[in-house]
């Protein structure tokens, strides 16, 4: 069985040559459709895109900066139930690991899809993508600008933002994939590498008649060391603002003064998994009546109402399940950093458990189990 | 002025507490009026949104209690409101509402002297911590 | 369906009684359950611990469809009572103003209580009672009650009318003294024969004393014209000696005595009690019943009425276990703080002397009580958690036996913590210590040293004595008792007296444990049934169609709120205006109507006659709910509404009707009441057959007492024949042949019509749920199978543990019990050519591999060392123990062995002994081992050793997930609960028997298996599964799919249907935790009553009212 | 023997059979140790009385015999009384005596001697007469030094007037008849607790 197989790079155009190495994979690995990243005919835009022909990889573009909606909602629908042919994915770390989460809560399964991940130096957000887009030439040419700034020995360009929750994000490699496409710490004249996680991963691999790797670039390890201990340093700073605007309800209530209720950061989100929030059922739908006494208790009432309930029960309900993606506040609208509060949420909760959203695949959900002895911390009045 | 009197909420166990609760109540033993008594059949029913439901609303703080472990009608069901307490401990103080505000305690159906003691106590502590939030002037 | 209602009677409502009576009115029959007692539940009710939990977790066994007693159709056989339960709210004003305190026996008189009391504070719903044996009928309490709960001058004596006639007044004063001041009869007189007819026709009496001479009317004449008014009155004439003639005549027209005068009281008192006797007989229930369970227990041993009182009573300190179950309860004499009893001072150090009154022939009890080694772990570890971590726990014992299931690991985990120390040996008295009020004990100590040592308190584990109750019952029933007073039972059968139709549960047939007790009650009732089963009483259709409810799904909520007023003043009043007002600030509330004293029957009236035609749901705030029993559906048969649709919140009656308490609860109410809908009856069709898993004599004893009931049953037996582990038994402890039992039971079951038996099959898939399984089984050389069936017994058995300890297998001196039993049942042992005997009891067991106790084996060890003695006297027999498990009855087998001279040497775990194999000429085996008692060694040369291994389970895991039960961590089955649902699953309809729930003896193993069937016969009896009223749905429009309720349902109840598609919730197997809904994120799970909207609301309420 | 000693089972004992009477008076003992915690004397003895039952159950009856045990039991029946089994223990140690003095156990002697002069004082006199019963003990032992670890003894019971001197006033009922009988029916021992019942 094959580990690790060479991706042949011509000129440094790793665009091209990922875009080979998958067109090999549909044709050698019985993949009857791929998910990836691809150019929209109409327009500079990137969206996922289920394809099926080969041909059709030549828009496919992994590398790009845009990361409009988080992948692995769109991998749930494909693999919810058996789709009756063979799939693969290729998508980002923080997709992988929301993806984790969603196959957790039997939204998806990863029994007939390879997923393959690419070493991820961030995103932009929609609206600095669409003005970076537009900043080049050719959709090709924006995409090699980013990555030789992403991938260059200093990795954050000065000109690109890129999200606050890509730049605090501390798991950029994907370990969660079947196969991994090394891309931090690569020799740009050298070729890539993919590696395979899995046992399906090793399948695929071998079946592709590549060479195999060579030598792991000595590079890599101090290129992520270097950007974690960057980001982690960000992290920090991020999180003490957020712990210094919101340590009170009154600090939350007017972080999230900007909050219309439009739920779009629950729609953007990859782990908030229902078809229909309970926001917006009959639970929340009130009498008129309900609104009177809210208004005659307090001399007012804010409406839309439940704002604030709307986002501590979001908290209750999957920060433990938060894999930090920031879709949450690239879909507000009223540009509330809602990640980086989220972000903050998941970080303690999450430690509380000793869990980490969406790395372990076998480890259970916080909220899905308990021990006889355990917290007991929490119990009694001192 | 008056002293602060809190507004609590107790979400009990049809099994345990609030059987203990009636049995403080026949055995005419008094316990603060703050507590507002929510029957529930088990802990496990007890939603993290009623929790912060209660504290929106302006509730002081909010009790959830059981039967003692290893005794749940319900075989686990006060295992994971234990679990569903740490979470929301863990969520609800970072937005300063003081971890102490909301409780978690196992008192079985016979334990009515323990009830009438653990409410009392509760009432004294959260009226030392003041009102919760004081800075909250509509429901939002 | 014309089908008969069979009906059984159950005496003692203990926890096997109620257990029985459950178990009987589930399977349809009309059950009678009396009790001398004025509460239900026996000893348990003062129990408020039980290992394993050390908590109580009684609920547990409460009926699973939650509701309504009367469903059941039990009937209490009732003394009249002086407090009416109906009317009673509890406010205990009865017990303040009560002159009377007499010690509490519910505090094992630890505490003292008046005459007027709740019998056990913690019950709901808690009515007071009157103690008539302490009551002094002072009347103080009646004027005080409320509600007019209290009738006790309409009680007893006092409902007694006597109305003496006679035209002296001497006589009619003094009479009126004796009869009515000193022994408390209404007496009213008549100076007159006219004035007694009139008295006659104005009110009715029970017994009129008449003067034959009088002016005017004589008494003849008055008797026959009081004959005509009162036909039932009782007449005793009083007669001068002259007109005795006149008198014997007056008996020939209907008087039933005469007197003499002048009389004495002596001569008068007991004429009247024998009437008044008489009279109350009639105030009793009388019923026919099909069959008889006794279930009248056991009572603790009295120490201080034996040979050696231990101190008990005479000297500080020394209580019994029960009493000191009592002073760690929280409703027990110093409220759950532990304190000894002489000075109120914190207990830190205890000891428990055990076997006091077991064990002891000095004080009548060749037997084991069985239950107290449990007992002292359990009291030592929740005294620890109690009285702190500094306390410190003696247990000085004899042999500790932790027979049961489980019982081991729970006492090595109870004696392996600091603080509890176990010591073997026996006290032989206890003084008292002078100069202080401690408690010195000496003892001899395991080594031989005399230890004395110093306890704040001494506890005597009292044993278990057969109830006074028992010996009457016995003999009025015609049934034989033991030398205990223990009933006995017939051959292979802990629960059939020799009378058929008269059945005993719990205790009744010796002492034993909770779980046992629970198993030998569901035992007796199904053989109760059985019996009325044969003489045609059925099992009962679902008798009457529930009333038709008005439907009012369609219509937006409109609410009545009924508030109850106890007293007029103009305060409360302009407090229900302002309630009134706020409360109709909801449009949703339509109506608010203020009643006067709901609790009074007058009150009730207006309740029930209030006008709800313009409502669909109504709210009742008064002192006390009344959502149990029978009024809540009484309120929803007069409403017209469905009982969902009517909720009912108390309202505190020592504060005023707007305060925030009573508010919020009101608020609440109305909150779940706008939120509910009628629930429709929810039921599932039930396959009528049982399927039986194993054909040993656990599987073939439950198919019979299943098949019986004229319920099919499959049974799957693995091996090519039937009768498991009976194939190798000989012969039982007590010398009964096994062989004619089994071809009996194998015949019975072969000829049974309703019983197919599938040999060489086993079964290899399964799916369903409660009242509808599929299983799929596969017979050796033939096409597989599906059967489909409503519920499932697993009695896969269990084997002997096999071993290479101790030489096994190297030598053919060497062998475990069941060679032993096998070469003596092919006559293969010489018994003569043998000097000597070894048996090694516990090889492998209480330690591991098998960490728990398997309960044969030290009575299988007797039962053959008997044998090879009562063959050959002159055969040395040794037998080597841990400590010898011979619990309740069997203990005197252990006695007899000793008599017989059989030795017994104990050893400890950590110095085993060792076994050599002699070549040779020599004698086969070597055994040398350690005599602790004269701490040296021995050494014997056996002919034969013989090794007690152990069982180990034959339940495949496979197996029990198939059908969604469990293993315990020994291999098992797991039952729902170890104490109250012994017999089946956490699963519905899943049950386990015989040794695949835990080692066993046969009669043990055939009482499982009834018990299994009872239970299993709840579900099958019947045509469809009722659910319970509060249950889980799924709003499947909102469903995710996730499967977090699926996974996290403690029953099992939900499930992925065909499709995969939608999550479907089996009504009858869930309870309505509504862990489900709190799993769920979106509230497509909610439970019935229980949505967020309404809890939501009730949330609301409760702060908008502070 | 020392009790410590190996014990070999089935015991290999020469006339251990001597102990069968006394075995099945013990048999159904558990070894609880509940006499050994009530005897007033246990202090005083060598084995504790649990210790020589279990050397009486297990045959080993040299060992038995040289334990003083069973001589220093007083008679007080507090072991029969708290028994659990219900023994006859305080007769299990009588019939021990009389094994030991019967087998004429050196180590027992003077008890032996004590116990046959008292008796023999009685059968001559139908009274215990101190002054002939210590005089023929003394003889009987052959010990110079014994006279004198009685004296103190002996005198203080004098000076209570607890010792009759010389020939006494009260009459004698020789009672020669009645020891004769007993000796008959002591010839059979076995049949005599046979009688008496204590299985």
């Amino acid at each position: 069985m094959t580990q690790a197989i060479h991706i042949d790079i011509k000129n440094e155009d790793w665009l091209s040559g990922i875009r080979s190495f998958f067109t090999t994979v549909m044709e050698k690995a019985g993949i009857d459709a791929i998910l990836i990243p691809t150019r929209l005919s109409v327009k500079n835009r990137i969206m996922p895109t289920l394809v099926s022909d080969p041909a059709r990889l030549a828009e496919a573009d992994p590398l790009s900066p845009a990361f409009p909606v988080n992948g692995a909602q769109q991998l749930a629908k494909l693999t919810r139930l058996p789709a009756g042919g063979k799939m693969a994915a290729v998508l980002r770390p923080c997709e992988i690991r929301a993806f984790n989460e969603l196959v957790k809560l039997n939204q998806g399964k990863r029994d007939d899809v390879v997923i393959f991940g690419v070493d991820c130096p961030g995103a932009l957000s929609n609206s600095d993508f669409r003005t970076f887009a537009d900043q080049h030439e050719t959709p090709d040419a924006a995409t090699r600008a980013f990555c030789a700034a992403a991938f260059s020995s200093d990795p954050i360009h000065e000109n690109l933002t890129l999200t606050s929750a890509c730049r605090s994000c501390d798991h950029p490699t994907p370990d969660g994939a079947d196969i991994a496409v090394a891309l931090f710490g690569t020799d740009s004249t050298k070729g890539l590498t993919a590696r395979a996680h899995t046992e399906m991963g090793e399948t695929v691999l071998t079946g592709l008649d590549l060479p195999p790797a060579e030598a792991v670039p000595p590079q890599q390890k101090t290129v992520i060391a270097a950007m974690l201990k960057q980001r982690k340093q960000y992290r920090k700073q991020m999180f003490t603002a957020v712990e210094d605007a919101t340590g009170s309800i009154h600090g939350l209530s007017t972080y999230l003064a900007d909050c219309v209720n439009c739920y779009n950061c629950r729609v953007a989100c990859p782990v908030c998994y229902c078809t229909t929030c309970v926001f917006t059922t009959d639970t929340f739908c009130h009498e008129p009546f309900q609104y009177l006494q809210w208004a005659r208790r307090k001399g007012g009432v804010k409406m839309p109402t439940d704002t604030l309930f709307f986002h501590l029960t979001r908290m209750a309900h999957i920060s433990t399940a938060c894999v930090g993606c920031g879709q949450c506040t690239n879909a507000c609208p009223n540009d509330i950093p809602l990640s980086d509060l989220f972000s903050f949420v998941a970080h303690h909760t999450q430690g509380a458990f000793g869990y980490g959203a969406g790395l372990d695949l076998s480890q259970q959900q916080p909220m899905c189990g308990f021990e006889k002895e355990e917290y007991g911390e929490v119990v009694g009045l001192n | 002025m008056d002293p602060f009197e809190p507004a609590i909420i107790a979400f009990v166990c049809n099994w345990c507490t609030y059987t203990a609760a009636d049995l403080a109540g026949t055995s005419r033993l008094s316990y603060p009026k703050n507590i507002r008594l929510i029957r529930v059949m088990c802990t496990g029913m007890v939603d993290p949104q009623y929790v912060i439901k209660a504290f929106l609303e302006g509730a002081d703080g909010v009790l959830i209690s059981g039967c003692h472990p290893g005794d749940c009608h319900y075989i686990n069901g006060n295992y994971k409101a234990r679990r569903r307490v740490k979470l929301l401990k863990e969520i609800l103080p970072r937005f300063g509402i003081d971890s102490r505000r909301l409780r978690l305690t196992w008192i079985g159906a016979s334990d009515g002297i323990q009830f009438a003691g653990i409410m009392g106590d509760l009432v004294a502590q959260t009226r030392e911590l003041g009102p919760a939030l004081p800075d909250l002037k509509m429901v939002i | 369906m014309d089908q008969k209602i069979g009906s059984a009677l159950v005496v003692g409502a203990g926890i096997s009684g109620i257990r029985a009576s459950i178990d009987l009115a589930q399977m349809g029959y009309r059950v009678t359950l009396a009790d001398r007692a004025p509460h239900m539940g026996g000893i348990l009710s003062q129990l408020d611990y039980q290992f394993p939990t050390d908590r109580c977790g009684m609920c547990r066994m409460l009926p699973m469809v939650e509701g309504e007693p009367d469903k059941f159709q039990v009937t209490l056989k009732q003394a009249p009572s002086p407090v009416d339960p109906d009317c009673c709210i509890g406010c205990g004003q009865c017990s303040e103003v009560c002159p009377v305190e007499v010690p509490d026996a519910f505090n094992a008189g630890l505490t003292h209580r008046k005459a007027v009391y709740l019998p056990v504070p913690h019950n709901i719903p808690n009515t007071y009672t009157i103690d008539q044996a302490a009551c002094t009928r002072c009347g103080a309490c009646e004027p005080v009650c409320p509600t007019g709960a209290i009738r006790l001058s309409a009680m007893g004596r006092r409902a007694f009318r006597i109305l003496v006639v006679d035209d002296e007044s001497i006589v009619r004063n003094s009479l009126d003294a004796w009869l009515g001041d000193e022994e408390g009869y209404t007496v009213e007189m008549a100076a007159s024969g006219p004035e007694a007819l009139e008295k006659l026709s104005a009110a009715p009496f029970h017994l009129m004393l008449l003067d034959i001479k009088m002016p005017g009317m004589d008494g003849v004449e008055v008797l026959e014209k009081a004959r005509v008014i009162q036909p039932a009155l009782q007449v005793v004439m009083m007669t001068a000696y002259a007109t005795v003639e006149t008198a014997v005549d007056a008996m020939k027209i209907g008087a039933m005595d005469y007197l003499v005068k002048p009389f004495e009281p002596d001569a008068l008192i007991p004429k009247v009690a024998a009437v008044y006797d008489a009279f109350q007989e009639t105030g009793y229930l009388k019923r026919t019943v099909g069959a008889i369970v006794l279930a009248t227990g056991t009572t603790c041993f009295d120490p201080s009425v034996g040979k050696n009182p231990m101190g008990y009573g005479t000297v500080p300190n020394v209580v019994t276990s029960l009493e000191f179950e009592r002073m760690l309860s929280g409703t027990g004499p110093d409220a759950g703080r532990l304190c000894r009893p002489s000075d109120k001072r914190p207990v830190k150090r205890a000891a428990w002397i055990q076997c006091v009154g077991s064990r002891d022939l000095q004080s009548g009890a060749d037997f084991c009580s069985t239950i107290c080694c449990m007992f002292a772990l359990k009291e030592a570890a929740v005294a620890r958690t109690v009285a702190g971590d500094d306390f410190q726990a003696t247990i000085i014992y004899m042999d500790m036996r932790t027979f049961g299931k489980s019982f081991e690991r729970y006492g090595q985990q109870t004696w392996s913590t600091d603080g509890v120390r176990l010591e073997r040996g026996r006290v032989h008295s206890i003084a008292p210590t002078p100069g202080s009020e401690d408690v010195a004990i000496r003892w001899t100590s395991a080594s031989g040293e005399t230890r004395e040592e110093i306890f704040d308190l001494v506890v005597l584990s009292v044993g278990q004595r057969a109830n006074d109750q028992t010996a009457l019952l016995a003999e009025e029933l015609g049934i034989d008792t033991d030398g205990f007073g223990f009933v006995r039972t017939v051959p292979f059968s802990d629960t059939r007296t020799q009378r058929v139709g008269v059945f005993a549960g719990g205790t009744l047939t010796g002492p034993t444990d909770i779980a046992e007790s629970v198993i030998r009650a569901s035992s007796a009732a199904v053989n109760a049934s059985r019996t009325i089963h044969r003489a045609g009483g059925g099992l009962v259709e679902k008798t009457a169609v529930p009333d038709a409810y008005r439907d009012v799904s369609r219509e937006p909520p409109r609410i009545l709120v009924v508030l109850c007023r106890c007293e007029t003043s103009a305060e409360t009043d302009s407090d229900l205006d302002a309630l009134s007002a706020r409360l109709k600030q909801d449009p949703a509330v339509t109506q608010v109507v203020v009643l006067e004293h709901i609790c009074t029957a007058d009150g009730w009236n207006a309740l029930t006659q209030t006008d709800t035609a313009g409502v669909n749901r109504v709210l009742v705030g008064a002192c006390r709910t009344f959502t149990y029993g029978k009024k809540a559906h009484g309120l929803a048969a007069s409403f017209g509404l469905d009982p969902s649709l009517i909720e009912s919140v108390a309202m505190d009656d020592r504060q005023g009707p707007d305060a925030p308490a009573t508010v919020a609860a009101i608020m609440a109410g109305i909150s779940r009441l706008k939120n509910v809908s009628a629930i429709e009856e929810n039921s599932i069709a039930v396959t009528n057959r049982a399927l039986v898993v194993g054909g040993g004599i656990a599987g073939m004893s439950a198919a019979l007492a299943i098949a019986d009931h004229g319920v099919d049953v499959t049974l799957v037996e693995e091996s090519e024949q039937l009768g498991g582990n009976l194939t190798w038994l000989h012969q039982t402890i007590d010398g009964a042949p096994i062989a004619p039992f089994l071809d009996d039971t194998i015949g019975q079951v072969d000829k049974h019509p309703g019983i197919l038996v599938m040999t060489d099959s086993r079964v290899v898939g399964a799916f369903g749920q409660a009242g509808h399984f599929f299983s799929t089984i596969e017979t050796a050389g033939e096409p597989t199978t599906t059967v489909e069936h409503g519920a499932v017994i697993l009695a896969t058995g269990g084997r002997e543990a096999p071993t290479d300890a101790y030489a096994h297998g190297t030598s053919e001196a060497v062998v475990t019990q069941r060679e032993l039993e096998t070469r003596i049942h092919e006559n293969r042992l010489d018994t003569d050519a043998m000097k000597s005997v070894v048996m090694i009891q516990c090889v492998g067991s209480r330690e591991a591999p098998r960490n728990y106790c398997s309960r044969v084996c030290c009575p299988t060890a007797l039962k053959q060392a008997l044998w090879l003695k009562s063959r050959s006297p002159e055969l040395q027999i040794y037998i080597l123990y841990r400590d010898m498990m011979t619990c309740g009855l069997a203990e005197a087998w252990y006695t007899e062995a000793r008599k017989q001279g059989i030795l017994f040497f104990q050893y400890r775990p950590d110095r085993k002994p060792e076994v050599s194999i002699n070549t040779g000429d020599k004698v086969p085996v070597s055994v040398r081992l350690h005599d602790p008692i004269l701490d040296a060694p021995v050494e014997i040369a056996a002919d034969l050793l013989v090794l007690a291994t152990g069982i180990e389970s034959r339940l495949p895991e496979a197996l029990a997930l198939a059908y969604g039960a469990e293993r315990d961590q020994d291999g098992f089955f797991q039952e729902a609960d170890s104490k109250w649902r012994p017999v089946e699953a956490l699963k519905a309809g899943v049950f386990g028997c015989g040794i695949a729930l835990s080692p066993r003896s046969i009669p043990e193993a055939v009482a499982t298996a009834e018990a299994a069937a009872g239970r299993a016969l709840t579900i099958l009896a019947v045509e469809r599964l009722p659910a319970a009223r509060t249950t889980a749905i799924v709003r499947h429009s909102l469903c995710t799919l996730c499967l977090r309720c699926v996974d996290t349902c403690p029953y099992g109840a939900r499930f992925l249907d065909d499709a995969g598609q939608r999550v479907q919730v089996n009504p009858a197997m869930c309870q309505g935790c509504g862990d489900c809904a709190t799993a769920c994120p979106n509230s497509a799970s909610i439970v019935e009553g229980f949505s967020h909207r309404s809890m939501f609301g009730a949330i609301e309420g409760a702060l908008v009212a502070m | 023997m020392n009790p410590q000693s190996v014990t070999t089972l089935p015991t290999a004992e020469e006339s251990s059979e001597s102990l069968d009477p006394i075995r099945a008076m013990v048999s159904a003992c558990i070894q609880c140790g509940t006499c050994t915690g009530s005897c007033p004397n246990a202090l005083e003895m060598d084995l504790t009385p649990r210790k020589m039952w279990r050397l009486v159950i297990l045959g080993r009856l040299s060992a038995v015999m040289e334990s003083k045990t069973f001589i220093l039991c007083s008679d007080c029946y507090t072991c029969t009384l708290r028994c659990p089994r219900g023994l006859p223990l305080t007769e299990a140690m009588e019939a021990l005596k009389g094994i030991a003095f019967a087998r004429k156990e050196a180590r027992h002697r003077g008890s032996r001697l004590f116990y046959e002069k008292f008796m023999e004082t009685v059968r001559r006199h139908g009274r215990i007469r101190e002054m002939e019963f210590m005089t023929r003990y003394f003889i009987a032992m052959k010990s110079p030094v014994a006279p004198f670890r009685f004296a103190p003894l002996g005198l203080k019971l004098m000076g209570k007037g607890k010792v009759e001197l010389g020939g006494g006033k009260s009459g004698d009922t020789p009672l020669g008849a009645l020891f004769e009988k007993v000796a008959d029916l002591e010839r059979t021992p076995a049949a005599t607790f046979r009688k008496e019942g204590h299985q």
